[in-house]
């Protein structure tokens, strides 16, 4: 029976990742999981994705870790190197900053550094995302920075389907991968064909055609693209949106083909727009479809602040459907 | 308790009535905050997380009764009852968690970043661990004013495995800060049991590895607390350096609000809120002649109007200006 | 005595750094110095750049500490929050990652996180650059993260009278401030004034005026630029050269004025090109400048790899004077 | 020495007469491979940074020893000793440190980065305190294939102040993984004086923080660095879990090549290089009969040949080609 004929499912983001990783250990005895809380005594995380994984698999392969983040990316990598997969979760983004020499100066590196002797493949799965009132140190959208690091790639899925399909890529994938769920859209429900299998890391999903106005995005922002999307479809603008589904490496030649076609690009993404992974993408765009283009590309992020408390602020903080709704009117305006 | 690693000395200062009587007063404080704080999340009137404290009063209204309003806390997430045992004012400090512009941080921070230098609560941080450097800090600064400024860092069992524990503790020996490192040891990290985490039995003994003197303490007895809070804060105004006191309590509500407590027994959790610190301490201040019934019922309205006022305020206060994500990025203004 | 009648000096970047050093500390009781080795005890720093500042200013205001980066940075914070200026130096730029939560979660974010009650006017120094062989974990140019990230500024000297001006300004800002030393160019004497004082942050600097292509760029890249300017005279294209010196916030103004009168643009740096950067100049510059410009913006950074080891790898890791020069004559020929 | 905190017993396994030779075999290997680089830099043939290690010999040779070839070390910037003592061979060795192709890791790592999978050097790390976490890794590792493969992770003084050691050594003993923590306390971080950053006199006694067996001992003794040796090595073989070896030594040639040494006396340099453990050990081989003059002098003589020839290899190898720098970021490599 073929995806195309079955029956669809439907499904969390976060029931996805949780299916990837009973498949993944069940598939292949070398992948491990482990993380603060997320074996079954401990509830089996404290969102509860990882709850029947240590039961069905062992305290061995699936195991709760002390509050120590350098330590839990160190037996990563470790064990990454004598042949496991480690697929560690790091419970939220901001606390990746405790870890960032262990990710950077080694799990990015060591490979390259040991001239291909070495070899780290491990998952760093990680959640975040403002909208809960959460504010300043747990809703950090920091995956420009990873952009940044060679040796590592990024992954920020947006639907069931590729939470469970990149999550099985991520995780079999000889080198390191962050892996992102976000906070506000890893909840929501989606259809996913029962047996969803890997989904290739580094290619964009056309998330809805379009001539006017290409909207490239990833994670969380996908969900208000589309919201954009369908409200410039009433004001008569026909927007493309391209979820990237992994940021790094990105898929140029789906972005540069569709903004080859539309002639206008806003790139739209949860994190600061302040030298934030959006400049890269209007950077290529520009620099690759000179003298090709209706109106500059835009980019649009987050303000140059820390994630607030107060809802009415997060909500500003937020770039929200309308937001982008006007930046593609703007730049259909403007040529 | 007071279990003592090997190189600590005994502790036996103990409070007189006025000090039981002020550390109940924080206590009840903390402890009718808490409540109203809860309920005005069953009423789905504050939608953020909350950390409730609830039964580890004892511990910050001791440590707050014998500082001076010129010291200072560095405290975490689970830190309010830190602050109200602080005295810090109810009104900001709802106006705060409700996000409201009268909030001590303009509604900017929230529950996890409640601020309000006035009364010495200098950070509250979101990130396990790092109340300690931040509080070494401090205690540098006292060291050059050349001030008697003692400075608390508070943090939580789980936080003593993470690396910053560990730098902040060497440094602070190495410097002789006039540091005290309060460990709320409430048995849990989230959803992880002591033992499963921590691969030491008693937290205080981490100390022998700074040249520090730690000790293990009842966190739920006023007096126990008392006399190991006096010797550690006595050392550190006198100049001879930091202790790390490990305080032991329970966690009543579990980590966070909606918290299911499956990794716990029920038995577990029954025996230690059959213990519950407060209405034993307000037992035997009666008990002891140190207050009346009505005394400690005068005491708990007053409380509870304060409380109740600071709701009132809260929920009058308006939501901030979007201009404020521009305010306070830096000193300066971000235009528009 | 104006500072254009009187002799200028000959000094390195470094004895620049220390003699801001010396005067900011004699100007201001509240200026701290501290880092790993860097009283005199210890010689006075690995490279000996705050020497004789611990022994005239005494040890409680210059500090060696021990090897651990969290709790200086935790240090820093908390006397800078109780009335102090502290510049604390994080021996490399790798070294850093050790460190992030306390820069990203607290030193940035405290100010914000309590409506201003908090402030934190830190000044972090640290020295990177490629060219030494010191590999993959010593030599990283990692900027581009704290430019993204809101509530710090980020300084990055190419002279010696810039190290000295801005890093007195540095010191006295309210703020949070990383300044970067480049390990290639801070040995190098060059010309400044006795009195050199403050430089203000977030303005740039027009290194050599030209009129064909503008080459935007900043700490040891400039040397880069200028070799290329001088190459470029050479073939008849006349380049501008600016040195960003705050790059962020970055001077926006005059690399716009700049660019819109020579109709080109590259931006160059010695962090990685990938998400590096150098991408939020040109996509600001796309933006603004659309149809202005006479040939795409281009970007020259590092190549996605960790910072090798060997000489010759080394070398064409960092972008040299003739990449540069290249690619102005590509642009030049372009339109 | 073999100072031992309170918490440790005391070890008394004692090498034999093979085992001596063996152990100075590696210590010869690696004094000469070190004077011989010391050479090379000075003629200006070599331009990396150099962490000399001399005077530190007996530590990586003692633990070497004791190693199987599946056995396995995690080491830091000065630790070329501690992979010439694992018997790493020395013309790739000797070509990485000269930035070539036949280098083990083809130029691109250089001497802090040195990697040789085959001889169980696993990972070189420039970053204070990173040898640790990684290590814990490798020893999850021999748990889950059910091996006997132990782990060894070599760290500084200086390193122990940092998280990452605090993390790994509570993660290690939690876990009960076969990982061995061995300090090589030569009484400096660069320029810092031990006492001047550490607040403890023995690091060893910051095991009993982690409820894990620690040791003080004489790094420069063969004797005392066997039997710790060999307690922890088979305490980690049989499944008890890691311990902590801090071994005292001292670094002869400063931190770096090139140092100055104006941060130490001339008298405490002078005593410590006056009890250099290689000629001493080498006398008490002869002395007790173990080996003869002659055996010693060509043991040397072959060692030196070794060295030559990897000298000479090293040098007529070519630099890496420019593509080096799109292989190995990733599995494939990046296009160009
Ligand atoms: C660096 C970091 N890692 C993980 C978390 C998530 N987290 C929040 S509270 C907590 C448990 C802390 O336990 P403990 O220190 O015992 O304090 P308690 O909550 O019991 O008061 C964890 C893991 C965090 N905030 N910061
Ligand atoms: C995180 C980090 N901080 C600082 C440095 C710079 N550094 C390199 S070696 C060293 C001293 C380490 O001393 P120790 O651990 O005693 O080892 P030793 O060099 O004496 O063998 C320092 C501070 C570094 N490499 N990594
Ligand atoms: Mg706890
Ligand atoms: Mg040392």
């Amino acid at each position: 029976m073929s995806t195309d004929t079955m029956e669809m499912l439907k499904m969390t983001g976060q029931q996805a990742v949780s299916a990837a990783l009973f498949e993944a250990m069940e598939n292949d005895p070398k992948v491990l999981v482990f993380g603060e809380d997320v074996a079954d005594r401990e509830g089996g995380g404290v969102m509860g994705t990882t709850r029947g994984l240590s039961s069905k698999f062992g305290d061995l392969r699936v195991r709760s870790t002390p509050i120590a983040e350098q330590s839990i990316m160190g037996a990563a990598i470790g064990a990454a190197m004598a042949g496991y997969k480690p697929v560690a979760e790091i419970m939220l983004m901001n606390f990746i900053t405790v870890a960032m020499d262990m990710i950077v100066n080694h799990a990015a590196k060591l490979r390259f550094m040991s001239g291909g002797q070495s070899q780290v493949p491990i998952t760093i799965r990680t959640l975040t995302g403002a909208g809960w009132q959460t504010a300043g140190q747990h809703s950090d959208h920091y995956e420009g920075w990873f952009a940044h690091t060679a040796g590592i790639k990024v992954v920020a899925p947006a639907t069931p389907a590729d939470y469970k399909g990149l999550l099985l890529s991520a995780i079999q994938d000889p080198d390191p991968v962050l892996f992102i769920e976000n906070s506000r859209t890893m909840f929501v429900p989606g259809e996913i064909a029962p047996d969803q299998g890997p989904i290739p890391l580094g290619k964009a999903r056309i998330a809805q055609e379009g001539s006017d106005v290409t909207l490239v995005t990833y994670s969380g922002m996908v969900a208000n693209c589309l919201a954009a999307a369908t409200h410039l479809a009433g004001a008569g603008i026909s927007a493309e949106v391209i979820d990237l589904r992994t940021l790094s490496p990105w898929d140029k030649d789906t972005v540069l083909a569709s903004v080859e076609k539309t002639g206008r690009a806003i790139v739209v993404h949860e994190a600061v727009r302040h030298f934030g992974p959006g400049a890269e993408i209007a950077a290529t765009i520009q620099e690759d479809l000179f003298g090709k283009l209706k109106a500059p590309v835009r980019r649009l992020g987050a303000p140059y602040c820390a994630v607030p408390f107060a809802k009415v602020l997060e909500d500003a903080f937020l770039v929200q459907p309308m937001d982008i709704a006007e930046a593609a009117k703007e730049l259909r305006a403007r040529g | 308790m007071a279990q003592t690693p090997s190189n600590a000395q005994s502790n036996t200062a103990s409070p007189d009535a006025a000090a039981q009587l002020d550390i109940f007063r924080r206590m009840l404080r903390v402890e009718r905050n808490d409540d109203a704080t809860r309920a005005q999340i069953r009423r789905g009137r504050i939608t953020a997380p909350y950390y409730s404290a609830r039964g580890q009063e004892v511990i910050p209204s001791t440590m707050s009764h014998l500082m001076t309003d010129e010291d200072v806390i560095c405290t975490i997430y689970r830190g309010i009852h830190d602050m109200v045992a602080k005295d810090m004012p109810l009104r900001p400090l709802w106006a705060e968690i409700c996000g409201r512009v009268d909030g001590t941080c303009k509604g900017k921070g929230g529950p996890m970043h409640l601020t309000h230098p006035e009364t010495g609560v200098m950070v509250t941080t979101g990130i396990v661990g790092s109340s300690m450097p931040i509080a070494n800090g401090f205690g540098w600064a006292s060291l050059l004013d050349g001030s008697k400024r003692v400075t608390v860092a508070y943090f939580g069992d789980g936080a003593s495995n993470i690396g910053a524990f560990h730098e902040a503790m060497n440094l602070a020996s190495v410097w002789r800060l006039p540091v005290i490192f309060v460990c709320q040891n409430n048995g849990f990290a989230e959803h992880t049991r002591y033992e499963n985490g921590t691969s030491v039995d008693l937290i205080s003994k981490r100390a022998i590895g700074y040249g520090m003197p730690g000790y293990t303490v009842d966190g739920n007895d006023p007096f126990d607390m008392y006399a190991h809070a006096h010797v550690a804060i006595e050392r550190a105004r006198n100049g001879e350096g930091p202790t790390l006191l490990e305080c032991k309590t329970f966690r009543f509500m579990g980590h966070v609000f909606g918290d299911d407590d499956s990794y716990m027994t029920k038995e577990e959790k029954a025996a230690a809120m059959a213990i519950d610190p407060l209405p034993r301490f307000r037992q035997k201040l009666v008990d002891s002649g140190v207050a009346t019934e009505e005394q400690l019922a005068e005491l708990q309205t007053k409380i509870e109007a304060e409380v109740q006022d600071a709701i009132d305020f809260a929920f009058n206060s308006a939501p901030p200006p979007l201009e404020e994500l521009r305010r306070d990025v830096f000193a300066e203004e971000i235009p528009a």
